[in-house]
């Protein structure tokens, strides 16, 4: 209600409500996204933040609540038929937590296999395309083989890249530097900041505070099924007095070692 | 390289393996066929003996005063036996090309009908010493009689017989050199009327039956020179050796004694060969005398048998794998679609379809061919081959779809998450990352259905379409036996479905599993 | 709950889906059967008439003094009619149970050897009118002729016929109310043999036969009451309907000028019921005479005939499924342990398994049946039921191995490596971990072998076994007509296979696809 | 060769090298672990990390070197068959990077499936101490789901609990901190700890450098396929000079705070 005479969001979450079964892992859920955007989605392991990501992208259906993309909107039951989605998948990309490659497929085609048949884009210049991306992400030596033959790392950067290849509005990352070492952190971190300095929207979780500091403009936290806490990354991560983000983080060994 | 040459070492270890098992059960079964003993524990007072009463007069028929009462001079050979043995003859009809069987499954003690003695019979049954000696001979229109003289005259010609017997083997062997075609029949009349028709040029029957097919059918003419010699025999259960010496014996004494001779005069079919024939036998007291020149092709023995048959088996064996080939491509692009269908498909949609899949998996394929080749013949009238090829297509593609069913559903969801996120329709996920996954799960089921498909064919036979088996069931009823035909038609199957099984296992290995 | 309810609610729609296809089928068929057309373009000179040579006088047999040439009373009629339409007739052999199929394929226009009017045959062929009105007769010892006057008297007693009459039906049917047994012989000379050596209680077959037989078996008595009248008539093809009325009226002219009386007389089978018979056909013209009271059982129809049928139909079936679920549960236990065997199992075992498989799945299993029942007799002489049962679960573990050959193979290595770090041995990873997880992956295809073994177990009726296909088909053989059987056979393994699948289908939704 | 008068080691790596078909991607590692000790391995992703680890536990074949794990030595050539490595299963436990938990039983039947059927421990008696052992990682509560069913962190702890159960004197841990909230990470290194304490030897991969200060006792970087640099974490992490560590490190948030 309040907030309508602000700029339209991107992305819009309201009331969210999602259970497995009997139990309710999302009690209501808002979150609202101006285009540009960087904001980290932070919470206890279990909070609901892959869920919340995989509500948007309608590959779990809600109970109540409305998700709004840009225009399209979500609503409470069955997912819809992929027909009826495809505003919706024009406008996000999303990267999983569990990578999901494709496994008959190289690196490099897992990449380009969206460019070609959903974009309509030349294989060669797809190709060109999906090796800049693995480039920036330091893992085109690694573009010829097999998911199974990458490490845990790789396969990460390699789903980053298949995500960011097709240049989504809005941009999903479920824990993108979760296996990744300090300095591919930092080179992602740098190159998302860029991505939304060029006007994409991006929502990620992470449990890498630091990541989070450093490059998130907003950090929400998710406790309970809710939104626990909205704010400044700095004020959010280093001076909340708020009990859930204390949970979340009170034992954070920089805290510590203070 | 090194890849290569190691797949080739194994590609041939499996056929030898194999081959060697399929001949180590042959050689069982030859064994086993000699050993197996179905000699009763006492003897009963009456001796049971069958013969067929449509061959005929001079055989065996129906006495026209007493239809219930058999004649014929084989009628009076057997009874003259059954008195030797001091019992009672019981005569069992039973149809000519059945008679091995029969007597091996005990239904009578022997076989007495114009039995031949063959290579084929002799490896499989057991023989009494032959008690009568006849002539292949060559049967032409009279106006042909200076023409036609011998086999090698009749090149490019058509030469009638009756299947199953010794004529048929003999014109199987000679139709090679002389380049003639051989008609079998399955009576002994009609071969003769369309000689005389002119559908064929020449008939080689035995002379019994040439003479008497000449007294019915006029203006033919039987060239004097026989084409081969043979022999009746009685033929006998294996192991049933005791009751075959003794029945010897009793042939032998009725030669001596002049019975046979009386007999054979009496339905005059005695000629002066017999004379010198049973005198021979009686010399040597019939050891070694069904032993004739190896000169004669139906004593070549098994493996010129087998080399007649071949090219009429590779012929047929083209015919399976068309067909199975055929119906199986049918049947894998309809299984994709039934599979797609009822992934995809609403719930009216893939009802429908399971309902379809049901029927089909539930019901005898051949009831189905039935339906296809006679049921809809009103609407729409299908070649035999045609029917065959659809039938057989679309039974598998029932059990195809349920294969790809599974294997569709087996490929792990995330990846098609991950597709739609990326905005991929559903049929371009099903072809770039559904399908692709999900094929090498259903190859292995997929290879048992295509071989078992190579055996199926089979069952297209019924609809008039000749494929390996049926041309098998046709080399057994003409050499007499199953055993060969049964051994070589499996050789033949293994033979075709072994390179698939090969090929199949080369697919798999290329697309291993990405799990793995 | 609801969850149950839901499955029964689709378990039902299953059903109905498959069985209205099936009827779809089925009607089509006997439809079409009707409807198509046989006729030749233009008329040949001469009338094809097919009739049973072996069926002996006083219908149809060789002329003795000249075997090509057939004599009787139906031979009589037959050139009556083809001399009636300004053509020769043209005899044409054939077995007297083939008679239908033959005529319908085309070998000859119209078949007369004592074919009788039936429900079965009129559904399916075209009959003329009725020429001979004959009636069923029971025989019995003479010295019971006092005890059995009617089929009640006989409860409990074995009554003989020959398969494939309306005696046959008529017995089948006074089976169930009176209590007796009823005995199916192929030949009508066997039951009077057996009812006189006391095998047999008494004998159901028509007058003309029974009266034929009492000549040659002596101490018989006809009870002089008929059970039933039939009638003989020639059966033609579906759509030869133009043909077949100039026949009717051809042979209503030979009623009217007693030309048929003459035939019956010298045949000696005139009486003075066909004199009321032939008056009547003659006062209407042949119309609706063939139409007897419906008190006549063989006139019931389909359904009764059915549910005379259904028993033993039911009997088969438990065969069949004791066959099937027995030989099935062999396969999987020998094919987990190939699979095994070829996965774990070094270098040699792996190739020997291999081997294995292939001669099995590439070789007819009609072969290795064979094998295993005659083969192995002479090592070890199993029951046909036993043989059977191994035959085909060794034939199917071939099939089995490779389906869970290729699910094992199909686990994600993750998990085994996994358990291998927890010091799990590979037996205990193959129990707890592979199998499991491979086992759902592997239904699909081992719910479409259970299914097609159902069938394949027909196959065991050639060791004698009489499962559900051969009870069908002698259902076919005495009903004279394959449709009806056919459509029920096809119908009982759709009411097996419909259970097992959706058995299958619940197992699979149970054990969602764990990377579903 | 040196050393060998010290206390005999539990594990000891020599020259190990290793290749991916032509691609070799350890160069003769050297590591030598004491009992007791909590050692971190570290290295860009992609240096070799979870190759050095699969090949301790047989699962990673090697061309040279020898890997002896208390007295049991695997040598270079194919993985020797299970029948044969009895005595290394009993000495060293792992937890994947990847988890691989068995999808077709619930978390806590993951838990136990090794303590019944390896140990022999009564069911009752092993699931008891899989809650207990789930209780401690705080996934209690879902340990009836299946893998499936599990958010990534709960998944990640139900593998260690998995590999803690059956109490190896050798864990090799590969990136457990990965996909865990700050708390469960403090958590699970204090149990860590606590383990080494009791006499247990680590080893764990990880790109958390506020963990591996704070809990390892050493600190191995792996670079080029070699052990760049080995020794005392707080030394090693903070005030290395080696190029390799500098370049894991060198966009380490902390330092650039600095
Ligand atoms: N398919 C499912 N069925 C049942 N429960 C589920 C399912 N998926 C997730 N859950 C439960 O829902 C809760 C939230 O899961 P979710 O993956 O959103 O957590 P998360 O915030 O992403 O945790 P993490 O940081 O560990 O990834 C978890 O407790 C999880 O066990
Ligand atoms: N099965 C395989 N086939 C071919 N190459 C492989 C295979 N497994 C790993 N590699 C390669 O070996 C290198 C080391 O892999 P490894 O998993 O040990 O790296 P890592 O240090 O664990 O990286 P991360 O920190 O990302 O997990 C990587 O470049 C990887 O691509
Ligand atoms: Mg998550
Ligand atoms: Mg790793």
């Amino acid at each position: 209600m309040e907030g309508t005479d602000r700029m339209t969001p991107v992305l819009e979450i309201r009331g969210l409500r999602l259970a497995f079964g009997a139990r309710e892992v999302l009690r209501g859920v808002d979150v609202r996204l101006e285009g540009g955007a960087f904001v980290a989605l932070m919470g206890l392991s279990g909070a609901g933040k892959s869920s919340v990501l995989r509500a948007i992208v309608a590959l779990e259906p809600f109970t109540a609540g409305t998700i709004t993309v840009d225009g399209f909107t979500l609503r409470p039951g069955p997912v819809p038929r992929e027909s009826q989605l495809r505003a919706l998948r024009r406008k996000v990309g999303m990267v999983f937590q569990q990578h999901h490659l494709f496994e008959h497929l190289p690196a490099r085609d897992n990449v380009t296999l969206a460019l070609v048949h959903a974009l309509g884009m030349e294989k060669a210049e797809a190709e060109r395309r999906a090796m800049s991306l693995l480039d920036a992400l330091a893992v085109s030596p690694r573009a010829r083989a097999l998911p199974r033959e990458l490490s845990g790392g790789e396969a990460q950067r390699v789903a980053i890249a298949r995500a960011l290849a097709t240049d989504p509005p809005l941009l999903l990352l479920d824990e993108p530097t979760a296996s990744l070492d300090p300095a591919r952190r930092e080179e992602l971190g740098g190159s998302l900041a860029a991505l939304c300095r060029a006007g994409r929207t991006l929502l990620v979780t992470t449990h890498d505070v630091d990541f989070a500091r450093h490059f998130a403009q907003q950090v929400i936290v998710l406790a309970d099924g809710q939104v626990a806490e909205i704010g400044d990354p700095a004020a959010v991560l280093s001076r909340s007095s708020h009990p859930a983000t204390q949970r979340l983080l009170q034992a954070r060994p920089g805290s510590r070692a203070s | 390289m090194a890849q290569r040459s190691f797949s080739r070492r194994r590609s041939w270890r499996i056929p030898a393996a194999a081959v060697f098992l399929l001949s180590l059960a042959g050689v069982t079964w030859l064994l086993a066929a000699h050993l197996r003993s179905r000699e009763p524990s006492h003897e009963p007072p009456v001796l049971r003996w069958g013969g067929d009463p449509e061959g005929g007069a001079p055989y065996v028929e129906a006495d026209p005063r007493n239809p219930s009462v058999m004649r014929g001079f084989d009628v009076e050979v057997a009874t003259a036996i059954a008195h030797g043995l001091g019992r009672q003859p019981q005569f069992i009809p039973v149809s000519w090309d059945a008679i091995d069987q029969s007597v091996r499954r005990g239904d009578f003690a022997i076989g007495m009908s114009g039995v031949e003695d063959t290579p084929a019979r002799r490896a499989t049954m057991l023989e009494t010493i032959p008690y009568y000696e006849f002539t292949e001979v060559l049967t032409v229109r009279a106006a042909d009689r200076g023409r036609f003289r011998t086999l090698a005259d009749l090149r490019g010609r058509r030469i009638g017989t009756l299947g199953a017997t010794m004529a048929y083997a003999l014109l199987m062997k000679a139709s090679g050199p002389d380049g003639f075609t051989t008609v079998s029949y399955d009576d002994d009349v009609h071969p003769y009327e369309d000689l005389k028709s002119g559908r064929l040029d020449a008939v080689v029957l035995d002379n019994i039956i040439a003479a008497r097919s000449m007294r019915q059918v006029s203006g033919l003419y039987t060239q004097p020179v026989p084409l081969e010699v043979g022999h009746y025999v009685g033929v006998m259960a294996p192991g049933n050796g005791a009751l075959r010496n003794r029945i010897n014996a009793v042939l032998l004494a009725r030669m001596r004694d002049g019975t046979l001779e009386r007999i054979f005069k009496r339905w005059n079919v005695w000629n002066e060969r017999q004379a010198v024939f049973e005198a021979r036998l009686i010399r040597d007291g019939g050891h070694g005398t069904v032993a004739v020149g190896p000169s004669l092709p139906v004593h070549r023995g098994v493996l010129a048998t087998v080399r007649r048959y071949l090219p009429a088996l590779f012929a047929a064996a083209g015919i399976t794998v068309v067909i199975s080939c055929g119906a199986m491509a049918l049947a894998i692009l309809v299984g994709m679609l039934i599979a797609a269908g009822r992934i995809y498909g609403g719930r009216i949609v893939s009802a429908a379809l399971l309902g379809y899949v049901e029927l089909m998996r539930g019901t005898p394929v051949l009831l189905q061919l039935y339906v296809i080749y006679y049921g809809f013949a009103s609407f729409i009238r299908l070649p035999a081959f045609w029917a065959s090829l659809i039938g057989l297509g679309l039974n598998y593609a029932a059990y195809e779809s349920e294969i790809y069913r599974g294997a569709l559903e087996a490929v792990p969801k995330g990846q098609l998450e991950a597709a739609r996120t990326l905005g991929l329709s559903e049929p371009q996920i099903l072809r770039l990352v559904r399908g692709p996954q999900a094929f090498r799960l259903a190859l292995p089921p997929m290879t048992n259905d295509f071989v078992s498909m190579l055996k199926d064919s089979s069952l297209v036979s019924v609809l008039t379409v000749v494929e390996l088996t049926k041309q098998a069931s046709i080399f057994a009823a003409n050499s007499g036996s199953w055993v060969l035909p049964g051994v070589l038609c499996g050789a033949f199957y293994l033979a075709l479905s072994l390179p698939l099984a090969h090929v199949a296992r080369r697919l798999e290995l290329r697309w291993k599993a990405p799990t793995a």
